[in-house]
């Protein structure tokens, strides 16, 4: 082994022992991958004092559907439907993020309508998936109600891209030189119909049900406390890092798709904690509506797809990254000239933030663990990919 | 080299309703080929061709690391070849620069370059001034031994330990380098070109007699 | 009262003893029934067919009709709907899970990914359909598969739960 | 009212007839007493079991309608039938005896767990002559068999050898140690309004003043909130908190034994209720247009209806915050109550 210089700080990484050790008064639990409330198929091996974190190492893995190895073997076109199936729960933007990747290897120009198409199916999917993590962040605290709520709302939006796409969760919408199918005006009129009752009706019903409840805010205010430090050097992005005060959206700082012509805050927590997280999801969908408001207002006609060329040759590298609602998904993508990409890298929000799950949650008590895991937001699709 | 796809693009512009077909044409075995990764310096990479702060940067890092390989690139990202042994020192100096503050690790990842060995690319960003850069190495294929970057920024952790998984570079230094994604006793590294999937194959199960029952 | 291995001669209507009896087969029809009517699942998301899944159980669809309600132990769970693609990895903590059930235990293979691979079949650390490593009674089919299916899927479950035979101690 | 006196009244004709011809025939008068006893528990336990079922029924019912979903209803209209089919399927499931578990504690956890939920109907009055038995310290037995389920809890967790059961064995102990004070501070003090702690006694005291609610108010809030805690009902649910400790307690337990443990929590949610109607809503007492079982019913589920209604909308609590709730909030409140209820009582 070459030896090389030493790391410039010892590293803050913990390492549970095996869980054979009996020297010590702890108490070892594995949490998952079969757990209510690990979003999927994360397993916590956690060592805990009575109810006290002392230790947790998460242990991923359980859905590693070996996509990168997979899309080395694919053309550009059939790629897309696997990127749905990294973050299942934002299957546009993922679609979009790809996309972008591949057009701007291409040089495509992708058409005003596909663009504004584009913006609307994402931020409804951006405020689908922000339902998700709401109503199980709230079920996890054991408020199942919630939970049921925003699968109500959820179920509209899905309605109306299915009307467009076809599939109920995987749209494969988004496709390379523009989107699948045009759509209709009144779609474009139900769209604004579902967004107008959803901010004036439904989120507050949340708010009133979950915001305001004194267990809930007890619960979730100074738990877990990321400091903006942190945030930054382990990589968080998204609510995560926003939460944390830092307010980075991709949408303003690269904007893609036409975003910069959209007026939207990007909304910031104070604390970092479990709360803000939280909260800045909820405002996070207010500003998703105003987005989709502006677009069908601008939305001009037109054609939705860019024409491709016959010969796929898609050379060189890039990165491209996006604003999901987990956070920074990145496409990192290398061509060798045919139609197959030599190499594609994801880079996954949730991958990143569950890294933090040790560093945020030590000393806590189990039931918090569960809270932090619901305002990481974790998806296990893009986690293992 | 985009404008050459914008060309090809205008020349074969491709007739209504043949979308996303393209490319499914069987192709011989491939993968043999590695893509180039060196293009000659194009008119974009001069310093004049780079918007101002881009330009600064590069200067800046031309001052502050002497020898180390660094050019801008059109698309608004740096790019930065280094020595395995002068990767941590590079990576210190990007993070703590005052002018640069390379403070966010986007991606860390690897390549497999056949016979140049892996390739780790690094995808910085500084938050401050959103310069975005790319910090890459390559080590050799017979052993892939890389300093940890957990050190720099401790994000680094979970993405070197998948790159160990899927791509066997071992990480110097990393604090528990041990296998994420797959088993712990998974033989090889399966986003080696070379990976060969060599499970045995499983038995369907089916019920047994006495509980299957209808 | 255990259920133990099932002497049984292959049709339904006739018991044990080889004879048809209007007593057994009214008691088959009521357990059975009764096995029917509350099957309970277990809370075991893997992938995208779970959140399918938890569609199906929210209030559109609701599982509730049924008398499906999940429960988070295994021990107390009837039905496993293995939502998602089961990997290396996974195989043999679904395979654990499997074991810890009581029996009658029954298995839903929901979307492809469970069926046999589907997107992912052939890929290294996938295993290509749950049915290698625990039996499966139903597969229901789609990438993911609409919650109409899993109800469906459901459905035909109850249907050849209600045609099982009287379990007998052997 | 007219209709169930001379139902009593027949009833006590029958049974001096009874009596008087069982005498005649040489047997001892005992053995009739304790006939008759098995008989009135047979009863109570025939009401309780129909009751608990109806119950598992309301509540999916119920949270069906509060998450805008039907609930039920395949089985049966409505799916009234759902809990019969659930409980069938219960028993003839295959019985799982993990084979690290203690065996025999394992085993008779859910025995200790379901004896005193029934047992301690037997002071719950339904109405005026509807009591199994009237003892003179009612409050006190309450109380006193309330605690035996924390010794199931902590068997089950305990024998099952598994750690999510450990954690929710431990969890409940402490909870419902912690709440058994308040509970018994809210006892006490309605305990002294009435002058007695024959609960009978505690309904006629409501009957000749008021309903204790009005007057009761503080000593009403800890009962309800400490019931609710000690039969582990959200928002204090922690024991078997599914999204924290997967099944907490009976995370091990399957098929009829975990019926037993169900079966358990409902009888002690309704006995909670009706301890809480009985206790602060005058019990049976009511208007003449309803018989005074009628009357206990209605009240009774009334607050069933309530806590299920709580228990569906509220986050759960934490478990520090739940401690924190019981000792620095509850058991001042109790307290406080009790001195108040005295200066009130030595007033009037």
């Amino acid at each position: 082994m070459a030896t090389t210089s030493p790391p410039a700080q010892a590293p803050d990484v913990r390492v549970v022992p095996d869980e054979q050790d009996r020297s010590s008064s702890h108490l070892y639990v594995s949490m998952g991958p079969q757990h209510p409330s690990t979003h999927g198929v994360l397993r916590l091996k956690a060592r805990i004092d009575g109810e006290r974190i002392v230790d947790v190492d998460p242990d991923i893995g359980y859905l590693h559907r070996c996509f990168e190895k997979h899309s080395e073997q694919l053309t550009y076109p059939q790629i897309v439907p696997y990127t749905d199936r990294c973050d299942y729960l934002a299957a546009i933007n993922n679609e979009l993020t790809f996309a972008l990747a591949v057009e701007k290897l291409l040089g495509l120009e992708v058409p005003p309508r596909a663009q504004y198409l584009r913006v609307i199916t994402m931020e409804l999917q951006r405020i689908a998936s922000h339902l998700i993590a709401f109503g199980t962040f709230a079920m996890d605290l054991g408020a199942t109600t919630a939970f049921l709520y925003c699968w109500r709302e959820r179920e509209s939006i899905i309605n109306l891209l299915e009307e467009i796409s076809g599939a109920r969760m995987l749209f494969h919408y988004v496709r390379i030189g523009g989107v699948r199918n045009d759509v209709t005006d009144d779609w474009l009129r139900r769209v604004r119909a579902f967004v107008d009752d959803f901010i004036s009706d439904k989120l507050p019903q949340y708010h009133r049900l979950i915001t305001g409840n004194r267990l809930f805010v007890r619960r979730t205010k100074g738990i877990a406390v990321l400091t903006p430090e942190d945030a930054i050097a382990w990589g968080a992005s998204g609510p995560v890092l926003r939460g944390s005060g830092v307010a980075r959206d991709l949408r303003k700082v690269e904007p893609y798709c036409g975003i910069e012509k959209y007026d939207f805050n990007v909304p910031v927590g104070e604390n970092g904690d479990v709360f803000d997280r939280y909260m800045v999801r909820m405002l996070e969908m207010e500003e998703s509506a105003k987005i989709i408001k502006q677009a069908l207002e601008g939305i001009e006609a037109g054609d939705v797809m860019a024409p491709l060329p016959r010969r796929w040759k898609v050379e060189g590298e890039t990165y491209v990254r996006t604003e999901g609602p987990k956070g920074e998904v990145g496409c990192y993508l290398v061509g060798d000239g045919s139609d197959k990409p030599y190499r594609l890298h994801w880079r996954a929000p949730s991958f990143v933030h569950l890294q933090l799950i040790p560093v945020i949650s030590k000393g806590l008590l189990i039931a918090d663990l569960v809270a932090v895991i619901g305002s990481l937001d974790p998806v296990f699709g893009e986690v293992d990919r | 080299m985009a404008d050459e796809e914008k060309e090809l693009q205008s020349q074969e512009a491709p007739a209504e309703g043949s979308r996303g077909e393209h490319g499914e044409k069987q192709r011989p075995a491939r993968r043999t080929r590695t893509p180039k990764k060196e293009e000659a310096p194009g008119p974009h990479d001069t310093l004049e061709d780079l918007p101002g702060e881009l330009a600064r940067a590069v200067e800046r890092i031309r001052a502050g690391l002497p020898g180390v390989e660094v050019r801008g690139r059109r698309d608004h990202w740096l790019e930065i070849r280094t020595e395995p042994s002068r990767w941590v020192e590079v990576a210190t100096f990007l993070r703590d620069d005052p002018e640069l503050r390379f403070d966010y690790l986007a991606l860390l990842t690897g390549i497999d370059r056949l016979d140049d060995g892996f390739e780790v690319v690094v995808h910085l960003n500084a938050l401050t001034s959103n310069l975005r850069l790319i910090l890459r190495t390559q080590v050799p294929r017979e052993e892939p031994v890389c300093p940890t970057l957990t050190g720099v920024w401790p994000g680094a952790n979970w993405h070197e330990r998948e790159a160990y998984d899927l791509l066997g570079i071992r990480f110097e230094g990393h604090p528990d380098l041990r296998r994420i994604l797959l088993k712990e006793d998974w033989v090889g590294h399966p986003l080696r070109k070379d990976y060969i999937d060599r499970r045995p194959p499983r038995k369907i199960q089916v019920k047994a007699d006495w509980e299957r029952r209808a | 009262m255990g259920v133990n291995p099932v002497v049984h001669s292959g049709d339904p209507e006739i018991n044990a003893a080889g004879h048809p009896g209007v007593l057994t087969t009214s008691l088959r029809k009521v357990l059975n029934w009764s096995r029917k009517a509350s099957l309970w699942y277990m809370t075991f998301g893997i992938a995208c067919c779970a959140i399918e899944m938890m569609a199906t159980g929210a209030s559109r669809y609701d599982f509730d009709r049924f008398g499906m309600i999940f429960r988070a132990s295994p021990r107390q769970s009837d039905l496993m709907i293995v939502s998602g693609t089961v990997n290396e990895k996974l195989a043999e903590r679904i395979v654990n899970l499997y074991d810890q059930m009581a029996e009658p235990r029954y298995v839903i293979a929901m979307g492809a990914c469970a069926t046999n691979g589907g997107p992912y079949h052939g890929l290294y650390n996938v295993v290509n359909g749950v049915h290698e490593i625990i039996p499966v009674d139903v597969y229901v089919p789609g990438c993911p598969p609409r919650p109409e299916a899993l109800l469906h899927g459901v459905l035909q479950l109850h249907e050849k739960i209600l045609n099982e035979g009287l379990p007998v101690r052997a | 009212m007219q209709l169930e006196q001379s139902l009593v009244q027949w009833v006590g004709n029958l049974y001096a007839a009874g009596l008087s011809w069982w005498t005649s025939l040489g047997i001892p008068e005992w053995v009739w007493v304790a006939l008759m006893a098995v008989l009135k528990g047979v009863a109570v336990l025939t009401f309780l079991l129909l009751n608990v079922l109806f119950l598992i029924w309301l509540e999916r019912k119920v949270a069906g309608r509060i998450q805008r979903r039907p609930g039920p209803m395949h089985h049966g209209p409505q799916g009234i039938f759902q809990t019969l089919f659930d409980a069938l399927k219960l028993v003839i499931k295959e019985d799982i005896i993990p084979s690290q578990a203690d065996k025999w504690v394992f085993i008779t956890a859910p025995l200790v767990m379901i004896a005193p939920a029934l047992m301690i109907w037997v002071v719950m009055p339904f109405g005026p002559d509807l009591i199994a038995r009237d003892l003179n310290v009612g409050l006190l037995y309450v109380s006193a068999v309330s605690s035996f389920s924390i010794l199931a809890l902590i068997m089950a967790g305990w024998s099952s050898n598994n750690k999510w059961s450990t954690l929710g064995a431990m969890r409940s102990a402490a909870q419902m140690i912690s709440y058994e004070i308040p509970l018994g501070l809210a006892l006490v003090a309605v305990g002294m309004l009435a002058g007695t702690l024959s609960l009978k006694g505690i309904v006629e005291a409501q009957q000749e003043r008021t309903w204790f609610l009005l007057l009761q108010p503080l000593g009403f809030l800890v009962f309800i909130v400490a019931a609710t805690a000690e039969i582990n009902r959200a928002p204090f649910n922690l024991p078997e908190a599914e999204s924290e400790l997967v099944a907490g307690f009976n995370t091990e337990y399957s098929g009829f034994r975990w019926g037993v443990f169900f079966v358990a929590e409902y009888a002690n949610l309704l006995f909670m209720a009706g301890m809480a109607a009985t206790l602060f809503l005058g019990g049976w007492s009511g208007p003449a247009f309803l018989p005074p079982f009628l009357w206990w019913l209605l009240k009774t589920y009334l607050f069933v209806f309530l806590i299920m209604w709580v228990g569906w909308t509220l986050p759960r609590i934490r478990v520090d915050q739940l401690m924190e709730l019981g000792w620095k909030f509850l058991i001042p409140v109790g307290l406080a109550n009790i001195a108040l209820t005295g200066v009130f009582v030595i007033l009037t």
